[in-house]
C-alpha cells in the first residue's frame, strides 16, 4: 500500500469489524456480564450487521457520506450506550474527512482524533474511567507519534492497535467512574472494559486491512 | 435457558405484536418500536414519553394511557431505544404544548434521549424537557462518575407527573413538578437471582445458594455487595435502612412500592412489604398509599426493591387521579 | 431454597400480615386466615367466598373487594384451609341472602368446603351454594376419578360473579350464573421450570434443561406430558389446540386470559399473548376481552396457562362491572 | 398385654404415629412431589403436632372424647385431602368407640373399621384406586381375620401393619384414580401413593404401641 487510503479500504475495514465483532460477540457479551448488562455483544454485532446492510444498497462515493451514514447507522439500530459513542465516532469522523475519496496518513489521523473528540463530548469519559476512551486515546496518541516519526500508515496503525490491546488490558484493575460498570464501585476493579475491547478489535482490524492490502 | 420466546432476535417484535393484540386502547408503531394511546390526549396538553431497555415491563408500555404516558419508545432487551424512536414519538404525541421526555439514567439512556431532544428541536421545532430520575441509592451519588440509576421512582413519576399533564399543566409546571418528583422519592433493590438476556442464553451472574447480591439495578447487573442469604426482615432492614439514611420521610406522607424483579412470586412480596411496613412505622415514616407487585423488572431475576415517596397534598391528589393503563388502573 | 421469606412455616402469616398493611380497603383475620372487604356489601345481598392453598396470587386474596369476592380463606402453601376457615367466613359475610362458596376442583378443596358448608348450614343456618370449578381439559374427565381441576376459569368467574352479587342476584341466580361461566370456560397450561414449596425446600420436580410439562396445574405438580423445550409458536399451539378441541368457542365473544405461572416475566406472557391470539384468530375465535399476567399462578414456576371464556352480552356486561380489588381493577 | 387398650395406650400411640410422621416427614413429601404437590409430610406433621398439643392441655377420660378431639384437630389444622379424610377417620373412631375408657379387640377393630367407612364416605374411594384406602383397607380386613383366628390383640395388629406395607407398596404400579395423583394419569404409576403410606406408618405404630406396652 502507498501513502493513501481508498473508500474501498475503509469499507473493507468495517467489513472486518463487522466480522471480527460478530465473531467476539459472546466475548464482549461476557465481559459485559462481569460489570454491565450482558449485552455489549448483541449490541456491536447487530449495529455492525445493519451498518454493512445500508452499504450494500448505497455505496458513498466520499468519506464523510461513508463515515455519516454508518455512523447515523450505528445510532440508529445499536442503542446503549455504545450506539450514540460509536455512532458521534463515525459521524466526527465524517465531517473532519470532508467530501474526500481518499485519506492520506494526516486526514485518516485527524478524523480518527476527531471521532474520538466527539465520544468525550457526548460520553465525558477522562483518562482511567474504564471506558472505551482508554483504549482509542492510547492508540490514537501511539498513530500520531508514529506517523510523525516517519513510520508508514500499516505499520502505525499497527503500532496504534498495539497501543489499543495494551490500553484495554489495562482497564482490568481500574474502578469504573463511568457507565454501566461505575456502579458496581470497587467491584469493577478485576475485569476488562467491554467497550475497551470493541475499541481494540476497531484498530486491530484498521492495522489488518491497511498492513495487508 | 427456558423462555416463553420463539428465538432471542425476535423477542421485542413478537412481544409488541402481543401488546397490539392484547391491548385495543394502545396503538404500536412496529417499524419505530412505540407503543402509543389510540386516542391522543387533546391539544394543549403536555404530551409524556418515557423509554428504555426491554425487560422491564410493566414498564415503560404498560404505563401508556390516560393519566400517564402518552407514548413509550421500547428499545432491544436492557438495551435503552435509539434517538429516532424517541424522536418520532416526541413528534407524534407534541399536541403543541411541548413533550416531557421521561429518562432513566443511565448512560445510555441519557445520550440517546439527548441525541433525540437535539434532533427533536432542530427539526420539527417541538419544545422538549426532559426529566432524569436518579433515585438509586445503592449507587453513591458524585459528579465524577455516571450517578445514580433512575429506577423505582421512575414509576410513581410517570403516574404522577401523568396526571398533572392531563389537567392541563404547562411544560414548566409538568418539569417542575417532574423535578420534585424525583428530588423526594429513594429505592433499593436486592437479588435473590441473576436473570438471564435471552440474547445471551445465560445468567448474567452466577450467585451461589447461600448468597444474595444487595444494590442490585434492573439490569441483572451484579449488585454493590454480595451478602449471605438472609430472611425476610433482615432483607426489609438492608433496604429500608440506606433509603432512610438518604432522606428524612417523617415530615409528612409517603408513598411506598414495594416492586417484585419479575421472578419473584406475589406472595414473598406481601411477606416483603409486611417486613418493610413494620421498619417503617418504627422509623416514624407514615404510609399513605401503597403499591405492592411487579411494577419495574429485571426479566426474571428473583429479588424486589424498596421505593419510598415523600408525598404531599399535591403529590397524593394527583395519585389518587384516574389512570387507565396496563400496569395500573383505577379511578376510570 | 431462595426465597423472600423468614421460615417456612411463617410464609402464610407473615404474608397475610403483609396484605393487612398495604390494603386499608381490606380486613384480615390472623386467627382464621381470613381475608375480608374492611367494609362489608350492603344487606340483602348475596355473598361470595372463595379459598385455598396459598401461592396462587393475587388468587384469592388480591380478588376480595367490591364487584368479586367478600372473603377469602387462606390455607398453608398448596393445601386447603379447612372447614373451620370457610364456617367463620361464611357467617361474618353473609348479609341475609346466602353464600356462594367458589370451589377449584380438587379433593382437598372440594372436602373440606363440603364440611365447611355442613356445618355452616347445621350451626347457623346460613343458606350455601357451592360452585366447583373445573375447567382444565388437561386432565381427562370422568365421573370415576377426581375430574378435571378448576384453574384459569376461576378468576373469571369470581369477577363475572361477583358483580352480579353486586347487582343484587338472588342466590340461585347467581349459582345459575356461576354454572354457566364455569360450563363455558376451560384452560391448558405449561411449565418451564418447577416450582418450590417452601415447607418441602426444593423443587418439586426436576425438569431438563430441554425439557417443557405440559398439561400442568397450578400446585408445581408435575403435568401430563413431559415433551422437548419449543418454541412460543408451537407451545400456544398445545395450549390452544386441546381447549378449542374440548369446546367451541366461535359462536360468539370471548374472554381470554393468558395467566403467568409466577417466575415468568411480563415480556413473555405478552409474547405468547401474540401467538396464542393469532390462533384464535385462525380458529374463528373473537376475543372481546382479555386479561395477560399474573392472575393465577404457582409460586415461582416459569410458565403460563390459556384462559377462553365463551361470553354473551349479560357476561360481558358483568365483566365491564367496576371491580376494586388488589388484583384487578377498573371501573372505580 | 392382656385383652383391653386403655386410652394411655391410645394416646402413646398418636404420639408415636406424631412422631413417626414428623420423622418421616421428608419421605413423605417426597412421594408427595413425585404424584402431588408436595405437602404430604408438612400437612401430617402439622396436624399431628397440634393433635398433641391439643392432647397436652385437654385429656380426655373416654374413648369417644379423645377421637373426637383428635379428629377435630386433624379437620381444623391439616387442610388438603388428608386433614378432612384422617379427620373424618378419627371422628368415626370416635362416635363408634363411645364413652368407654378402654377397648377390647372386637371394639377396636369396629371402631378402625368405622374410621375407614368415614374416608370411604368422604373421599368416595375403592380399592386400586391408588389411595390410603389400599393401605387400610387390607389391614382392617387383615386385622379382622387374626382376630376371628384367635391371634391376640398385639400380634394381630402387627399382620394389620404387614398387610397396610404390603398394601402400601402394591400402590407403586397402579394409575392413580383419586386425589392430586389421578391428574397425571399414566404418569401416575411407578410411584408410591403418599397417604398410604402414612397410613402404613399409622398401622405399624399402632402395632409396635400395642405390643411394647
Ligand atoms: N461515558 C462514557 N464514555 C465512554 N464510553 C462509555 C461511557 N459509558 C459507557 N461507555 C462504554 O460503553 C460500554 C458499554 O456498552 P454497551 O454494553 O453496549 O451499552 P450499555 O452500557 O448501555 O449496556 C462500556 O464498556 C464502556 O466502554
Ligand atoms: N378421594 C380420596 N380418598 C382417599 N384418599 C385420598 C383421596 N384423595 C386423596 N387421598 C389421599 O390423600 C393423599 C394426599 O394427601 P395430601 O398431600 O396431604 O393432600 P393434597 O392432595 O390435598 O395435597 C393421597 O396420597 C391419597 O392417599
Ligand atoms: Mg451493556
Ligand atoms: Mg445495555
Ligand atoms: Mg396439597
Ligand atoms: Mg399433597
Amino acid at each position: 500500500m502507498n501513502g493513501t487510503i481508498g473508500l474501498d479500504s475503509l469499507v473493507t475495514w468495517l467489513d472486518a469489524f463487522r466480522t471480527a465483532v460478530t465473531e467476539q460477540r459472546a466475548y464482549l457479551t461476557e465481559l459485559d456480564s462481569a460489570i454491565g448488562d450482558a449485552d455489549h455483544g448483541a449490541n456491536m454485532a447487530r449495529g455492525m450487521a445493519a451498518v454493512m446492510e445500508k452499504l450494500e444498497t448505497s455505496t458513498p462515493s466520499t468519506a464523510d457520506e461513508l463515515f455519516k451514514s454508518v455512523g447515523m447507522t450505528l445510532v440508529t439500530s445499536v442503542g446503549g450506550a455504545s450506539g450514540p459513542l460509536y455512532g458521534t465516532f463515525f459521524l466526527r469522523m465524517g465531517m473532519t474527512a470532508g467530501a474526500v475519496a481518499e485519506f492520506d496518513g494526516a486526514a485518516l489521523a485527524a478524523a480518527l482524533r476527531a471521532g474520538l473528540d466527539g465520544i468525550v463530548a457526548r460520553g465525558k469519559a477522562e483518562a482511567g474511567d474504564k471506558t472505551m476512551f482508554d483504549a482509542l486515546a492510547p492508540a490514537l496518541d501511539a498513530f500520531d507519534a508514529a506517523l510523525a516519526g516517519g513510520t508508514p500508515i500499516p505499520a502505525a496503525a499497527g503500532v496504534a492497535a498495539d497501543a489499543a490491546e495494551a490500553g484495554r488490558d489495562a482497564t482490568e484493575p481500574l474502578v469504573a467512574r463511568k457507565g454501566r460498570a461505575s456502579y458496581l464501585g470497587e467491584r469493577s476493579a478485576g475485569h476488562l472494559d467491554p467497550g475497551s475491547a470493541s475499541s481494540a478489535l476497531l484498530m486491530r482490524t484498521l492495522a489488518d486491512v491497511l498492513g495487508s492490502s | 435457558m427456558k423462555k416463553l420466546i420463539n428465538a432471542p432476535e425476535a423477542v421485542l417484535a413478537d412481544a409488541l405484536a402481543g401488546v397490539a393484540a392484547a391491548h385495543s386502547d394502545l396503538r404500536v408503531d412496529f417499524a419505530n418500536r412505540i407503543i402509543y394511546r389510540a386516542t391522543p390526549k387533546a391539544d394543549g396538553k403536555v404530551a409524556l414519553i418515557s423509554g428504555g431497555g426491554s425487560g422491564h415491563e410493566p414498564l415503560h408500555g404498560g404505563f401508556v394511557g390516560t393519566g400517564m404516558l402518552d407514548a413509550a419508545c421500547a428499545g432491544e432487551v436492557f438495551t435503552s431505544p435509539t434517538p429516532d424512536q424517541m424522536q418520532e414519538a416526541t413528534k407524534v404525541v407534541d399536541r403543541g404544548a411541548g413533550v416531557l421526555h421521561i429518562v432513566k439514567n443511565y448512560t445510555g439512556d441519557v445520550m440517546n434521549f439527548e441525541m433525540a431532544g437535539e434532533l427533536a428541536a432542530a427539526e420539527s421545532g417541538v419544545e422538549v424537557a426532559t426529566i432524569v430520575t436518579n433515585d438509586d441509592v445503592a449507587v453513591q451519588d458524585s459528579t465524577w462518575t455516571a450517578g445514580r440509576r433512575g429506577v423505582g421512582v421512575t414509576v410513581l413519576l410517570e403516574k404522577i407527573v401523568g396526571a398533572a399533564a392531563e389537567e392541563g399543566r404547562d411544560l414548566k409546571a409538568v418539569l417542575a413538578l417532574a423535578e420534585k418528583v424525583n428530588g423526594s422519592g429513594r429505592s433499593m433493590g436486592m437479588a435473590l437471582t441473576s436473570c438471564t438476556v435471552p440474547a445471551a442464553g445465560k445468567p448474567t451472574f452466577d450467585l451461589p445458594d447461600d448468597m444474595m447480591e444487595i444494590g442490585v439495578g434492573i439490569h441483572g447487573e451484579p449488585g454493590r455487595h454480595r451478602v449471605p442469604l438472609a430472611g425476610a426482615h433482615e432483607i426489609a432492614a438492608q433496604l429500608v435502612e440506606p433509603i432512610l439514611a438518604d432522606l428524612d420521610f417523617t415530615s409528612g406522607p409517603s408513598i411506598v412500592m414495594l416492586n417484585g424483579m419479575g421472578g419473584s412470586p406475589l406472595i414473598e412480596l406481601y411477606l416483603m412489604y409486611g417486613e418493610v411496613a413494620k421498619l417503617l412505622e418504627k422509623a416514624g415514616v407514615k404510609v399513605a398509599r401503597t403499591l405492592v407487585g411487579n411494577y419495574i423488572t429485571s426479566l426474571d431475576m428473583a429479588g424486589c426493591s424498596v421505593t419510598v415517596l415523600k408525598a404531599d397534598d399535591e403529590i397524593l391528589k394527583l395519585w389518587d387521579a384516574p389512570v387507565v393503563t396496563g400496569g395500573l388502573r383505577w379511578g376510570a
